[in-house]
């Protein structure tokens, strides 16, 4: 019977293997040990995703070569001091245009982040009350779960197509009442204004199922004895809220809003999509993609704004590092 | 790396083999592989077709692509005549001048359509690398039933054709049409902030009007940097100044132009004018060839009667933006024997006109243009063809282009939309490019 | 504050009936213990009067105001939950406060009352500890603490110190009493612990399979169980059951006959069966027969296993009467248990003579389990197997 | 403050339920309605809910109803009217039949269940050790997981697409042995790559959550930390890990980047499926009704998994296991 | 089947030292109870022998091996939580299986020993349950029931009976000694319940503060316990304590004194500080001092409160002797405190007489709180305020 059972510990295939590992490795400290398990994480990153981050920084201190595909010699900051004087002429729209003769939306910088607030505020909330409904015990719940997820599976292309045939000049089912209110001119997809709200709307709508999911998982991962423990301490429903829900959820909806907010600072999809256009709303990953993809590949002012990119994104962890310091809630970050 | 790196590989000499053609859904399934084994591509040849998936702008960017990794494949690629020279330049497409035999180069040369020929040769050495697949040509499409109501008749369609009116008659004309009908929109035309607007229809504007990008037709492909920037002469600034006043009326232009153009071609580009005109809801409609066949069969079994013209003649005559495509081979194919051979056939007639029978595209040999003239559903339409091919204006194709083209796109735009006057759209244009052109040349 | 009011309440599971037709009128401040065995329903009450759970059918009043579908929070109650559940993201101190934030309490009464919340408990000085870096022992504190904090008008507290050690329990248990009268609040408490069940309670209300058993002060459900399960319950260790039939002027039971006056008692009859029981300490070693009110003839046993206690030893006795069959279920203590002194002198295996106390024999309807009665006195029967052994 | 509220609260039941039994007949439903309410706040928060739910569901369902009516329209039309003017389904047998849909769609499913599964593996381990072990380093790993994503993805295909086509060697120590570019596995590993970061936090939140208690009583009874992991913390912290199983899945289903430039642009050529969806533009015509009948095709694998996935997101799963 | 030892075990939490150079050394088989105060460390000590908590310090062995550094799941023990733990996913089936389950156990073999396992805690037939649907008592079974269904060397129980009532705890007890018998496996078992301790275990192991205080035959720990600590904590009700000094042959407390014969033991002398201490049940009424073997002079007292306990009632005096300061904590319970026999007729606001049980008063040294005699012999000294009353 020994033998019978040493077979079939090793014919349950993944677990057999996995487990013959794991046993060796269980001795190990927990600190060697916890290495040893971020080791195939890591191994993937470090190929797929460090290695070529490094090679873009690298990149950024390299002259474009207007005809293109190639490096020109070392030029230090000199991309970058382009990009943020505004003096780099084949840029496709001004990062940032320290006269400020460039209206606000039309900077990728400030256009940008004024999405990401704008987007994730909407969102998160959006996804909140999602949330609720998808945990909330109702006939039906299932089928409006699927629905509210739905959004988020729509490929960004055809997400694009809706929207546009929404507002196309003329037929769109949404440009003439639009207009007739005030709210937007006749061509919303040429307008820097009504074509930020739009490409704003058209996030919001696909990317409050990504929050709504998560906050749900986060929602249904509490300890539902508590809710009774709160219950009978007289908590009303906002208390519960406040005080067991929200600080139980913290940390996934940080992780939520964390992802989302880097999510909505490199925004480019949805833009290029709605066939709005880089020129109308040029978001900082436009410039990158027009850079890079334009026909002649401006390399290192593409790395160069990638890069900028990163510390403008990177600022903006460290606000929530911040915030999830100070709530005193560990993402194992803070 | 150049033609000839990579295509010395072992099979390149050697006839057989797949040759993949980046090609387009156009040319699936219509018996193009048949075709052009009937024209000569020996039988151990296998063609295929390959579907680009998008537009002008990703094709060339899936190009880029293919082209950077050393891909074999696509063997041969169709490209669109307004991008392939920075292609060329680089040298990221076979120089057929060295590769293939100076007798067809020749033929090419002498057969094709030069304004096409034009834009696959290398702009200092005046090599040949790409050959014509189809010329476009822009043209008037009308609605005669409504135009004759409005006074005119067979004489003037006729008269059109050869020596179109200019853009204040034309729009006079096409006031009167619409304010006897109930239809909805007089002229269209293509004014969204895109590609299209800077190579095509605002340049027509503006060369039909005196003005030029860059001081004339000759520096259209450089040198970048030697070239005179020209956006804010009086002449260029007419050219925007007649686009808005076809949206406006606002007789800004020196031409008397009215606006009856809606102002929703600010933000249309060719499907939406194409399926607005065939709905009947507009009066005119500028588009390429190819929008005749589908006026064509929209308007068949209705009281809509279809006519075609080629542009209206501003002070400077009447401009044509040249469109088309035009194949290269891929440096790095492994198959270059069997591909030129696809090449040639391409070449011959029978395949050029199946390529006009089953896809509407014009024939690339002007020696053609008869098979086209008997066709039924373009024939009627061939002079107006004819006209705008004779008065065709190469697009401004360098390396810096697409930096220039959305800086174009998006001033002019504003001003159509008028965000922006005319002057200030010309003087941001032309403080923007000359920047590009200073800091690339 | 507040009396409350059960009236035939039954909450139905699937396939369990965890409350089965209660009826409970408790006064305003009255302590009330529930106990009985594991899964009897002691916590599914808790919960119907907390609000947590729907009952079935029924309702339920606290302080004459219908709250059966009232929710938990405008009950006026607070409640020791049997799972503790502290809330993991806060601290001690947030976790007993967590009540007065709720209700807005000013900073300074509420440390005030978290203060002396903890010294209740014995938790001052680890304000500041998560629940992760705690004791359970201490976790349960906490959980006290967080339920005394607050004024309500009813205290449910689900085995509030079935984790703290004998000597804390025995203070906390002071305290909760303390607390009780201070605040006058009526309490509904669960426990396991006889001990505390007898000194802190004003009735013992006794459930079994989601029945309400008997409702009594302490001593009452001690010396007259209202019926079989009830004896048996009460009492650590268990009383001791035996059938018996009820001969003429006699208890009859395995051939042994206690002398019975059967006219003294109501519905007993000649030849009926019952089932007699005997608490441990109501039987004697025949030296101390003296301290048995009403001695009955002495038997001759042989002691079995011997646990000394400390305070008392437990001997069990080989077999001298059938037991019941309830009992066959403890394989190894058929016999008869009893209780005695702890300075006796006796050993395993040794034959000594017992005798009971008769004013101290329960009988039980052998059908229906019902007492029939507590006590019994001689009569004319013949004690068979031995002389009369009667004294005082 | 509190106290006015609270009478107002008594006052509102007493009325209701002293109106009740008078004159029960008479009342409209809608008070009686109103009156469970007021009994039952619970259902009237429901109520609320659904409501509002409706509301907003119905906002955000537009543009999917929208789709549809775009996939009725007839080819070319891009005027598209509210209620579909005629009802036609055969468009959806007309995206297979003019590109190989189903295998783009097969193309993508491969891509996203590859990734899914071996990110969720992978990241297991690492929101393991995130989440539940100390070690040194722990903070700076974990941040350096979040600069991952600071950058567009963009950035990285230039080095990528070059290692993968063998012409620079990786981390600039060895070049691939084959070239991958083309294969699946050039759109799998860069994809692993970028989806990981999220499947990690997402993981590592949810795994740090689960009590040591339940650990712990898994490794006496004599599993392994990893043994605890797949046995008893996965299933315990499902509604995280199908989340994150979920996100991921979209994510590189509908991922267009990299498996558009990575890939050949034929489906045989392992492109995605997003790639059929918009085959069916070209220079100067777009099929939108074929667009939009290839998308809604293309969502069914998704509302599939969602469907599947839904239960093990909903499993208040926690309860009743400690007494703590 | 195993022996177990700890040696210098220290286990430092932040700013607590749970467990505090403890040295255990348990003999293959052996029963051993760990008992001590809420948050003495007595959990933390179980799970360094688990191995779920590496301790700061020290090594622990299994059966010889040394296993400090070794998993969880070779060290070949079977563990039931305090927390209870179980896997909220699995019914109970497939809980008190997992452990089978992760060997490959047949799938026959497998049922038959849940079958068996399930028996023995009573919970048969709820095979099929999940956690959330059992109540607290039914939760904690079947955490016993996962242990017990694996033949482990060493079984940790860390209060496993906590939630259940006497009468299953009574069963429960004969099952696992039933279990310990068969099996022959050393048992670490932490209890509250001193009944539990003292019949279950072979010795008793008390910890105060992290440290270990006696390990000693449970009766040992009652008659003879090592320090004042083990004295007040063995036993409940608890021992009384009172400040004395020695005197003349007499032990002086707060004006009373007992004769006593200070050249009888070692280690005290006229003058020293001490601090004695007697169990409830080692004062007697004056009536029953019979019953005490070394019986002191009577004192008069008076009744306090009167606790019925049901087999016996706790009698509380109003204070006669100093309390220690220890005591001072518990507010009303200054006064000394003796058990007495349920049948005593006594009333609350009595005077009494009673007698202190001379050979049963320890004696502890008042720095060290170690002990120093166990029962005092009478001596020279004359007990002050009131006639010498020696029987026997
Ligand atoms: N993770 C931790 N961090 C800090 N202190 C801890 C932690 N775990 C336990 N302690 C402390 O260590 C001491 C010993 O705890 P332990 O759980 O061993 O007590 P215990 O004897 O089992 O008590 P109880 O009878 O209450 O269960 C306690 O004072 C407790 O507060
Ligand atoms: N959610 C549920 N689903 C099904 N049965 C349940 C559920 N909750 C409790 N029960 C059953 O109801 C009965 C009563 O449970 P309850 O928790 O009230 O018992 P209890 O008296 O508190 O027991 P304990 O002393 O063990 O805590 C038990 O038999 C239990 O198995
Ligand atoms: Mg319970
Ligand atoms: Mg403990």
């Amino acid at each position: 019977m020994a033998v019978e059972q040493g077979r079939t510990e090793t014919a349950s295939s993944p677990d057999g293997v996995l487990a013959g590992l794991a046993t060796r490795t269980e001795n190990l400290s927990e600190q060697a040990y916890a290495y040893m398990l971020l080791v195939p994480a890591f191994t993937v990153l470090l190929l797929f995703a460090f290695w070529p981050l490094a090679s873009a920084i690298r990149m950024s201190f390299f002259a474009d070569v207007i005809t293109g595909g190639q490096l020109g010699e070392f030029t230090g900051l000199t991309n970058y001091v382009q990009l943020l004087t505004n003096t780099n002429a084949l840029a496709p729209a001004a990062f940032v245009d320290p006269s400020f003769q460039t209206p606000i939306l039309e900077q990728a910088l400030f256009m940008t982040i004024l999405f990401a607030v704008l987007s994730v505020t909407g969102e998160t909330l959006l996804g909140f009350l999602y949330a609720m409904l998808m945990k909330a015990e109702y006939r039906g719940r299932r089928l409006v779960r699927l629905l509210i997820i739905l959004p988020w599976a729509i490929p960004i292309v055809i997400q694009g197509m809706i929207f546009f045939l929404l507002f196309r000049p003329g037929y769109g089912l949404l440009t003439e009442p639009l207009q007739q209110l005030g709210l937007f001119s006749s061509l919303p997809l040429n307008t820097t204004f009504d074509s930020f709200v739009i490409v704003t709307v058209a996030d919001i709508w696909k990317t409050s199922a990504f929050m709504a999911l998560l906050i749900l998982a986060g929602l249904e991962s509490v300890n539902q004895d508590l809710y009774e423990v709160a219950d009978v301490m007289g908590a009303s429903r906002w208390q519960r809220f406040r005080y067991i829900t929200f600080p139980l959820v913290f940390p996934v909806l940080m992780v939520a809003m964390l992802f989302r907010t880097m999510g909505a600072l490199r925004v480019y999809g949805i833009i290029e999509s709605t066939t709005v256009g880089c020129s109308t709303v040029p978001s900082m990953t436009c410039l990158v993609t027009q850079f890079m993809f334009g026909s002649a590949s401006l390399y290192g002012s593409a790395a160069a704004v990638s890069v900028l990119i990163a510390i403008v994104v990177g600022l903006f962890i460290m606000v929530y590092l911040g915030f999830i310091r100070r709530s005193n809630q560990s993402l194992g970050l803070a | 790396s150049g033609g000839g790196d990579s295509g010395d590989g072992g099979s390149g000499d050697e006839i057989g083999g797949t040759v993949t053609v980046f090609s387009g859904s156009a040319f699936v399934d219509i018996g193009m592989e048949e075709a052009l084994h009937d024209a000569g591509v020996p039988d151990s040849i296998d063609i295929e077709m390959v579907v680009p998936p998008q537009d002008s702008g990703s094709k060339q960017q899936q190009l880029r692509t293919a082209i950077n990794a050393e891909e074999a494949d696509p063997d041969l690629v169709l490209t669109d005549n307004g991008w392939t020279i920075p292609f060329i330049v680089r040298d990221d497409l076979v120089n057929l001048e060295e590769e293939m035999d100076d007798e067809f180069i020749a033929r090419v040369r002498e057969e094709g359509v030069q304004s096409m020929i034009d834009t696959g040769t290398h702009p200092e050495t005046g090599d040949l690398y790409s050959v014509p697949v189809f010329p476009d040509y822009p043209v008037i499409t009308y609605r005669k039933d409504l135009l004759r109501d409005a006074g005119y008749g067979d004489s003037d369609f006729e008269s059109w054709r050869t020596d179109p009116p200019t853009w204040a008659e034309f729009t006079q004309i096409v006031a009167e049409a619409q304010s006897g009908s109930d239809v909805q929109y007089g002229h269209l035309w293509q004014g969204n902030n895109y590609v299209g607007l800077a190579c095509c229809t605002f340049n027509e504007f503006l060369t039909s009007m005196g003005g030029a990008f860059f001081g004339g037709e000759d520096n259209l492909f450089g040198p970048v940097g030697d070239r005179p920037v020209t956006l804010d002469t009086e002449e260029s600034i007419d050219g925007i100044e007649a686009a808005v006043d076809i949206i406006h009326g606002e007789g800004l232009s020196p031409m008397d132009i009215e606006g009856v153009s809606p102002q929703e071609v600010a933000g249309w580009i060719e499907p939406d004018t194409k399926s607005t005109f065939e709905a009947g809801s507009a009066v005119t409609q500028r588009n390429w060839t190819y929008s005749i066949g589908g006026a064509v069969s929209s308007f068949e079994g209705t009281d809509m009667e279809l006519g075609v013209m080629p542009l209206p003649q501003g002070p400077n005559g009447s401009a044509h933006a040249q469109g088309g495509w035009i194949m290269s081979m891929n440096p790095h194919t492994d198959n270059m024997a069997s591909a030129k051979e696809v090449i040639k056939a391409w070449w011959e007639d029978p395949v050029l006109q199946l390529q006009f029978d089953e896809a509407s595209y014009m024939p690339p040999k002007p020696e053609l243009f008869s098979y086209v003239q008997e066709s039924e559903a373009v024939g009627p339409y061939f002079e107006a063809l004819q006209y705008s091919a004779q008065n065709l204006m190469p697009r401004p194709t360098t390396s810096v282009w697409p930096n220039q083209r959305s800086i174009v796109a998006n001033e002019v735009n504003a001003a159509l939309r008028k965000e922006k006057s005319p002057e200030e759209a010309a003087s941001a244009m032309q403080e923007q490019i000359a920047a590009i052109e200073e800091q690339s040349g | 504050m507040a009396r409350v009011q059960l009236t035939d309440v039954t909450k139905q599971y699937d396939d369990v009936t965890a409350v089965d037709n209660m009826n409970l009128d408790l006064k305003d401040g009255e302590f009330i213990c529930l106990v009985g065995p594991s899964g009897c329903g002691k916590s599914t009450t808790l919960e119907t009067i907390a609000g947590l759970t729907k009952p079935t059918s029924g309702e339920i009043l606290i302080g004459d105001k219908e709250v059966t579908n009232l929710p938990p929070k405008d009950r006026g109650i607070a409640m020791v939950f049997q799972n503790i559940a502290l809330f993991p993201h806060m601290d001690v101190y947030d976790n007993i406060s967590f009540g007065l934030r709720l209700r807005d309490f000013p900073q300074d009464e509420m440390d005030e009352r978290v203060d002396e919340a903890a010294r209740v408990v014995r938790m001052k000085g680890m304000l500041d500890r998560m629940p992760s870096e705690m004791s359970g022992g201490q976790r349960q504190r906490v959980a006290i603490a967080r339920a005394i904090v607050r004024d309500p008008d009813v205290f449910l507290m689900d085995e509030p110190l079935a984790n703290l050690d004998a000597k804390l329990r025995v203070n906390m248990r002071t305290e909760l009493q303390r607390l009780h009268k201070q605040l006058d609040t009526t309490i509904i408490y669960v426990t396991h612990n006889q001990a505390e069940a007898m000194t802190m309670s004003d009735r013992i209300a006794v459930l079994d399979k989601g029945q309400l058993q008997q409702i009594a002060p302490p001593l009452t459900c001690y010396n007259e169980p209202a019926n079989r399960f009830v004896a048996g319950f009460i009492g650590s260790p268990s009383m001791n059951f035996a059938d018996a039939t009820v001969g003429d002027g006699t208890l009859d039971a395995n051939g042994y006959s206690i002398s019975f006056d059967t006219s003294a008692i109501d519905g007993v009859g000649n030849g009926d069966a019952v089932e007699f029981g005997i608490r441990p300490e109501d039987i004697y070693l025949e030296s101390n027969s003296a301290e048995a009110k009403d001695p009955s003839r002495t038997f001759s046993v042989t002691t079995d296993v011997l646990e000394p206690m400390g305070d008392e030893i437990f001997v069990y006795l080989k077999p001298i009467l059938d037991t019941s069959s309830e009992q066959a279920d403890f394989e190894e203590r058929q016999g008869l248990l009893m209780s005695i002194d702890p300075s006796s002198d006796i050993a395993e295996e040794e034959d000594v003579e017992i005798v009971l106390d008769r004013s101290h024999l329960h009988l039980f309807d052998d059908a229906t389990g019902d007492a029939i009665s507590h006590g019994i006195v001689a009569g004319a029967g013949v004690e068979a197997d031995g002389e009369s052994a009667q004294a005082d | 403050m509190s106290i006015d509220a609270r009478n107002h609260d008594d006052a509102e039941t007493f009325d209701g339920s002293g109106e009740e039994t008078g004159d029960e007949e008479n009342k409209s439903r809608i008070a009686r309605w109103a009156d469970d309410w007021i009994k039952n706040p619970e259902k009237a928060y429901a109520v609320m809910l659904v409501f509002l739910g409706g509301v907003l569901l119905t906002t955000s369902l537009f543009p999917l109803y929208w789709l549809f009516n775009v996939s009725m329209a007839p080819p070319g039309q891009t005027d598209i009217p509210l209620v579909p003017a005629t009802f036609d389904l055969s468009v959806f047998i007309q995206v297979f039949q003019q590109v190989p849909f189903a295998r783009f769609m097969f193309n993508s499913l491969f891509y996203a269940f590859t990734v899914t599964v071996f990110v969720l593996l992978v990241g297991s381990l690492a929101g393991y050790a995130f989440g539940r072990l100390e070690f040194r380093g722990k903070t700076p790993l974990l941040f350096s997981l979040l600069v991952l994503s600071f950058f567009p993805p963009a950035t990285l295909f230039i080095p990528l697409f070059r290692a993968f086509n063998q012409q620079v060697p990786m981390l600039g120590l060895f070049t691939l042995p084959v070239e991958i570019y083309g294969t699946p596995a050039a759109v799998v590993t860069p994809l692993s790559a970028f989806t990981m970061p999220l499947a990690i936090f997402i993981l590592t939140t949810f795994y740090g959550q689960i009590p040591d208690g339940l650990e712990d009583a898994a490794r006496v009874e004599g599993t392994t930390r990893l043994g605890a992991l797949f046995r008893v913390i996965m299933p315990l912290s499902a509604p995280g890990v199908a989340t994150a199983g979920i996100l991921t899945f979209i994510t590189v289903y509908t991922e267009f980047f990299f498996s558009f430039l990575m890939t050949g642009n034929s489906a045989a050529e392992w492109a995605p499926v997003v790639d059929g969806v918009i085959a069916f533009q070209t220079q100067y015509t777009v099929r939108y009704d074929l667009q939009a009948a290839a998308s809604l095709i293309a969502i069914v694998p998704v509302a599939i998994l969602v469907v599947v996935a839904q239960d093990k997101i909903i499993s208040g799963l926690t309860q009743g296991a400690l007494k703590e």
